[in-house]
């Protein structure tokens, strides 16, 4: 990492429905976020296994974003929620094992925002960028 | 300030109105996200169905109107809308009938913030204010009053007591650390100290 | 639970008599709760004056009165709705992490800090910070044990007495920062006064603001004077008694706005004071005689001695 | 895409890989020859090569040519969007005998070269790596057949109101069976109560009356009044529905409406279809168009179950059709579809609320004064004030009440009380030509077909005067009963205080109480507002989230009789496409359960929000069963599973994995490879 720029690696669980959709909106729509995200497809965000997101830390990520349909939108009735109480849980299990809860994101994206989907690849960017590698921190 | 003070009761609308047209220059567009920084975070939100007009008190009293108001914090007149921030009563009644669930009485109190960051604090604030620097409560202790206490058998008050000197140096550091005696123009000397 | 007294700027330094008789309806000669003094409590502060003006000044002024009580493991006893409001509001503002660290930065150039007071979690290991609660003399009066307790311990009845109850604004608002009553239906003051004996009568505009709140009083009087003149009427086309409200600066505003509008006063009591007159305590402690419209014609209709000096 | 034949698993992966240029969209960026170059070197892939046009007849030729000639058993694309063309290529490469749930798509172009569009070396070396994750995935892909269900020609509506009818009315008609199932003693809903209908002033009843004897003459439409659905199970084309018909102590078959059953019974009750105005007995048809016109006994109130007595009824029925032992019958019946239908309700204003509804007799709502000033009403279209039974001259509406309101969570408008408090002061200044009329609005949504038009009309012709702010208070004489409107006139910048003889409350509508309990049997998702929501706002506006369950009306939102009209036509073409199909395929997404890991502790159960997994005895263990049928394929089972004993079909974890890990072997994260 001496000779060049620290760049993170962010991984994005999407759900088929609203988030993959709003990052194709994206794409279509020409909105330009920077290439650190890998997108992963799931059908819902309640797919999203709290072990993926450890596997993920574990295997080198800076920073997982699970992102889903708006509270109330789900395709599937209540999967989003079922991420949500994830994500709670994951928030403090990172806590606890010292990785810096903010490494970790449950975003609400609707298949209309793509502007928001590059918006939040964005800025998850900048912030990991901030925090540095992950194991850099100090809880 | 002088001037300010006048304005509020001799009416805002035929200053605006009968005076002049509004122009661009009149106008301070950051004004509302001005008041938003300081706690009166709805009021974009307002969609001007005067409810809160009819149930506030003061405006049924004198020419203010809590709905014009926040019709002029969301144009931006700055300086007409200062000169009546110190009507309200907070009596909330304006929160408790908004549809929109905005909070009129805490943009008045946004709007008190902002007017005492332009200079414009009412002699009684800085009274109060003193008041309590000097001391330790804001209504001036009375003479009278604590010899009251004794005739009906009340405790020692305890502003009398050694113990209150240790409370007036505690509310004096904490207003110097919060730079409130400076905003205000205030200090602990008593008049003509 | 233990209470600690909390009397703020008006009531010692205008209305004595609502102090005493607060200490007595408590007290061992009324319904026995174990309250206590904290003699470094100060201004609340004002929520007109400090609320009104920086947040952050009210804040840590406030907390270092929370502090006092966190320290002294007490609930505070508040007779004052404005002390009421702006100490209830300074707790959940301080919930907020973020807003509780600012302010003990301040604090701590006094030698303070707010957390709420540690207890722990039944059947574990685990410790929570319970907010310093703040509560209003009529919520602690108003509990089916008290109120028990209350009419048990009438001596003077206030038979034939009208009532207008007054709850003032920062008693029933904003209702998610002072919820202890119905905001648009409150009944426990009524409740008290009915229990005293007296009626408890409707009158337009029963939950309208005195006036007086705000800064109003101080800044414009005739401005409050008219708002009270408003509420005034609606409380004597009714034939009211007496006015009871169970926050000194209203009874402030009512006991002297009265003389700039009307020369039939109506006598304006605390809460605290008409239950201390039905339980029997000493008249001449009350501090009636200080009120500005007398509240001879009160007394003399409850059938007591009038009290003067 | 038809159902393929089950194709055996093959042994080793033989992958093939193909760039697409997708002209200059992905090419223009990315570099697509490297793209392809770097994957040939992954084992296992023994074609990748970059194309102009995948999706193109060239393309694909050239894809299946690869398949057949190298004998490929995994065909990775990385292309655009797979919500775009995973069929095209799913198609494509079963035209060439794989399966095709073999076919992988790598999406180069929305989510690589669009999106980095000024860092070309950057994004080739992600789209790189992407197609490497693509890679790595499809190794672990298996052979799937879409699944068939057949779909039962029969179809259940819920809610027998205007909606219900015509989508009752439309599915018959193409000769369906339907069943209509009504929980009161009539079906006509709200639409019978109205007076006229706004703009054009049709009288309600006299446009629906045709509809209702219609529906019920109708040979495939059997009607169900006074019925509730007590139970739906089963997934689309196969439901099992549970009726409730509730006795009416008349028998139907034998009631032929004479009403001297009525003229007969001594007991007198405010009749709930007039809103408390008028009165009714205790055996009663709602009002005189009823359908089915057959007379319902109120229980509650009739003298015989009160007392064991009376049977004045009985006496008067020459038909003998009365039966006061009559039982509730239950009915099983198989539907294909459902269509729910169960509409609103008006707004009930708060008893401490500032309207002082409860309070003041003379502040009333709009659908009382509907019946207030219907023909058929209790005043024979008369309007009276309820305090005197005085004509009232000066008359106010205030809009907005219970909707547009964050304090009771209905921030929603209800569409409809603007025109209907028009409509009504119309109606009400036709009658009485010298009454004031006077509308407190917030704002006026005059949006539909005719509406500005009676907006114009109501102004220029009557002068009702629009006032514009919401009222703060309402005070009563207490001599006259007036109520004397405060508010502050928003365009007046003034307060104001104006005398009416009567006050109109323009409520607004909220879902019925009806639509909770059939919501919660289907699993529909709700809105935010409350009502039932869609599937797709704008594209899919009858459709739900449950295959084979459509919504119309008002139970999906408020609107109109025209939009309710037009959505239950919608509901009723959509359902019957299913039908006239008589099949419906599904996506093989369904969750699979590893018997040898389940422990059979339940939590994907709870999980589900199906209801698709039980837990089972098999072989005396407890074991995870999933319905397939009614799996939708969301995956949350095997999320929430604690021993990974459960997967889902398509996206198992070990895909995931594979992909996640190959996402992260990658040299430089910005870049990829």
């Amino acid at each position: 990492m001496t000779e060049m720029q620290f760049e993170p690696k962010i991984i994005a669980f999407c759900c088929n429905w609203c988030s993959y959709a709003g990052a194709d909106l994206a794409g279509v729509s020409r909105f330009q976020y920077p290439p650190n995200v890998r997108i992963i497809r799931v059908m819902c965000s309640g797919r999203v296994d709290p072990s993926f997101v450890i596997e993920a830390f574990k295997q080198g990520a800076d920073g997982v974003i699970v992102a889903g349909c708006h509270p109330n939108d789900c395709h599937y009735i209540s999967g989003n929620q079922k991420a949500a109480t994830r994500a709670e849980f994951l928030t403090s299990f990172l806590e606890e094992v010292g990785i810096d809860p903010s490494r970790f994101k449950l975003e609400w994206i609707a298949g209309s925002e793509g502007e928001k989907f590059a918006s939040t690849v964005k800025r998850m960017v900048e912030e990991i960028k901030v925090l540095g590698p992950l194991g850099s921190e100090v809880l | 300030m002088g001037e300010v003070e006048k304005v509020f009761i001799s009416g805002l609308r035929e200053k605006l109105i009968e005076d002049k047209v509004i122009t661009e220059q009149d106008l301070v567009p950051e004004f509302a996200s001005e008041i938003i920084r300081y706690g009166g975070k709805d009021v974009m939100t307002c969609l001007q169905c005067g409810n809160c007009t009819g149930v506030c008190p003061i405006s049924l009293k004198i020419e203010y109107k809590t709905r014009t108001t926040i019709k002029y914090c969301q144009f931006g007149m700055k300086s007409h809308t200062l000169s009546t921030r110190w009507v309200c009563a907070t009596c909330y009644r304006c929160y408790e009938h908004c549809p929109a669930d905005l909070n009129p009485a805490e943009l008045m109190i946004a709007l008190r913030h902002i007017a005492v960051r332009e200079g414009i604090v009412p002699p009684f604030v800085k009274t109060a204010a003193s008041n309590l620097l000097r001391y330790g409560l804001t209504v001036k202790p009375d003479e009278a009053m604590l010899k009251e206490r004794e005739q009906l058998g009340l405790p020692q008050a305890a502003i009398t007591k050694p113990g209150w000197e240790r409370v007036k140096k505690d509310i004096n550091t904490i207003i110097e650390t919060t730079k409130y005696d400076r905003l205000l123009g205030i200090t602990n000397k008593e008049e003509g100290e | 639970m233990s209470y600690a007294y909390f009397f703020g700027c008006v009531i010692p330094s205008r209305y004595p008599g609502i102090e005493y008789a607060v200490r007595w309806v408590m007290g061992p000669e009324g319904l026995k709760l174990d309250v206590s003094d904290i003699e470094e409590f100060s201004c609340c502060p004002v929520p007109g004056i400090f609320y009104s003006t920086d947040r952050d000044t009210w804040l840590a002024l406030a907390a270092r009165n929370l502090c006092l009580a966190q320290k002294n493991k007490s609930e505070i006893v508040t007779v004052c709705n404005g002390c009421f409001s702006s100490l209830l509001k300074a707790t959940e503002y301080l919930s907020e992490p973020k807003v509780m660290g600012q302010t003990n930065k301040v604090l701590s150039k006094i030698g303070m800090k707010y957390t709420g007071i540690p207890e722990r979690v039944e059947g574990s290991n685990r410790r929570v910070f319970r907010p310093v609660s703040v509560r209003h003399f009529v919520g602690i009066v108003h509990t089916d044990e008290t109120m028990k307790a209350l009419s048990e311990s009438i001596k003077r009845p206030l038979k034939n007495i009208k009532v207008a109850v007054h709850y003032g604004c920062h008693y029933l608002r904003p209702t998610e920062n002072t919820a202890i009553d119905d905001p648009n239906d409150p009944i426990k003051v009524d409740d008290i006064v009915k229990i005293l004996g007296a009626e408890s009568i409707e009158y337009d505009d029963k939950l309208a603001c005195c006036g007086a709140g705000g800064g109003v009083r101080s800044h414009i009087v005739e401005l409050a004077n008219a708002l009270t003149e408003d509420k005034f009427k609606n409380i004597s086309n009714e034939n009211a008694d007496v006015i009871v409200t169970p926050c000194p600066f209203c009874l402030l505003q009512f006991d002297t706005a009265q003389k700039s509008f009307t020369k039939r006063g109506i006598p304006v009591v605390h809460v605290a004071q008409l239950m201390a007159i039905a339980m029997g305590a000493d008249l001449s402690k009350l501090g009636l005689e200080l009120h500005n419209v007398s509240c001879n014609p009160l007394l003399a209709k409850i059938g007591v001695t009038e009290v003067s000096r | 895409m038809e159902a393929s034949p089950e194709t055996k698993q093959p042994e080793k992966e033989v992958i093939g890989v193909f760039v697409c240029h997708c002209g200059t969209n992905i090419g223009g960026v990315v570099n697509c020859e490297k793209v392809a170059e770097i994957a040939s070197q992954i084992p296992g892939v023994v074609v990748s090569k970059d194309l102009k046009y995948a999706c193109s007849d060239l393309g694909q030729e050239e894809i299946r040519k690869a398949i057949k000639e190298k004998g490929l058993n995994r065909v990775v694309v990385a292309s655009c969007s797979p919500r775009l063309h995973e069929y095209t290529f799913k198609n494509c490469v079963e035209g060439a005998g794989l399966n095709p749930y073999f076919m992988h798509m790598v999406n180069l172009r929305e989510q690589c070269s669009w999106v980095h569009m000024k860092e070309p070396e950057l994004a080739t070396g992600k789209a790189a790596n992407l197609v490497k994750m693509g890679i790595e995935r499809s190794r672990l892909s298996t052979a799937l057949s879409p699944r068939e269900v057949t779909v039962e020609p029969s179809c259940l509506i819920i809610g027998g109101g205007i909606a219900g009818i015509q989508a009752a009315l439309d599915i018959g008609d193409k000769g369906f069976k339907t069943y209509l199932v009504e929980k009161e003693p009539s079906i006509g809903g709200h639409m019978a109560q109205l007076d006229k209908t706004f703009p054009t002033g049709d009288c309600a009843i006299c446009i629906l009356a045709p509809k209702m004897v219609e529906v019920a003459r109708n040979k495939n439409v059997e009607m169900l009044s006074y019925s509730e659905v007590v139970d739906i199970q089963g997934y689309v084309g196969n439901f099992t529905v549970k009726i409730r018909k509730k006795p009416r102590y008349v028998m139907e078959e034998k009631c032929v409406g004479c009403g001297v059953c009525a003229e007969k019974c001594p007991v007198k009750v405010p009749n709930e279809f007039d809103m408390g105005f008028g009165s009714r007995k205790a055996i009663y048809v709602p009002f005189p168009q009823a359908v089915p016109l057959k007379y319902t006994i109120d229980r509650e109130n009739c003298l015989h179950f009160k007392t064991g007595k009376c049977q004045l009824c009985v006496k008067a029925c020459v038909n003998e059709a009365i039966d006061h032992k009559q039982e509730p019958e239950e009915i099983e019946l198989k539907v294909g579809t459902v269509i729910v239908a169960t509409g609103f309700d008006v707004y009930t204003p708060t008893r401490k609320g500032v309207y002082r509804y409860w309070e003041y007799k003379n502040v009333i709502t709009a659908l009382e004064l509907e019946r207030l000033i219907n023909a058929a009403g209790p005043t024979g279209g008369h309007l009276v004030r309820p305090s005197d039974g005085v004509e009232p001259q000066r008359i106010a509406f205030i809009q907005c009440v219970g909707s547009r309101n964050l304090k009771i969570a209905n921030k929603y408008c209800s569409r409809v009380c603007c025109m209907y408090a028009m409509k009504n002061s119309q109606i009400i200044m036709e009658h009485s030509p010298d009454a004031e009329i006077a509308i407190y609005y917030n704002d006026i949504r005059a949006f539909g077909k005719g509406f500005e038009e009676l907006y114009h009309r109501v102004r220029e012709d009557y002068g009702i005067e629009f006032i514009r702010g919401r009222p703060a208070k309402l005070t009563k004489d207490p001599v006259t009963e007036n109520i004397t409107i405060r508010a502050e006139e928003t365009l007046l910048a003034k307060i104001t205080e104006r005398e009416f003889d009567l006050v109109v409350l323009s409520v607004g509508l909220i879902p019925n109480p009806g639509t909770a309990p059939v919501q919660k049997m289907l699993s529909l998702p709700v809105s935010d507002d409350g009502f039932l929501a869609e599937s797709h706002p704008k594209l899919r506006p009858v459709e739900t989230a449950i295959e084979g369950v459509f919504i119309c009306g008002c139970a999906q939102g408020p609107k109109d009789i025209p939009d309710s009209v037009a959505q239950a036509k919608a509901a009723a073409s959509a359902a019957s496409t299913l039908m006239i199909k008589g099949k419906h395929i599904v996506e093989p997404l369904y969750a699979n359960v590893n018997e040898e890991l389940c422990v059979g502790c339940g939590l994907c159960a709870e999980l589900c929000p199906y209801h698709a997994i039980e837990i089972a005895e098999k072989d005396g263990q407890s074991k995870a069963v999933v319905t397939e049928a009614l799996c939708h394929g969301c995956g949350t089972c095997a999320a929430g599973c604690p021993q990974h004993a459960i997967n889902q079909l398509q996206f198992t974890d070990q895909q995931l994995m594979n992909e996640l890990t190959a996402a992260l072997a990658a040299k430089n994260s910005a870049g990829g490879e």
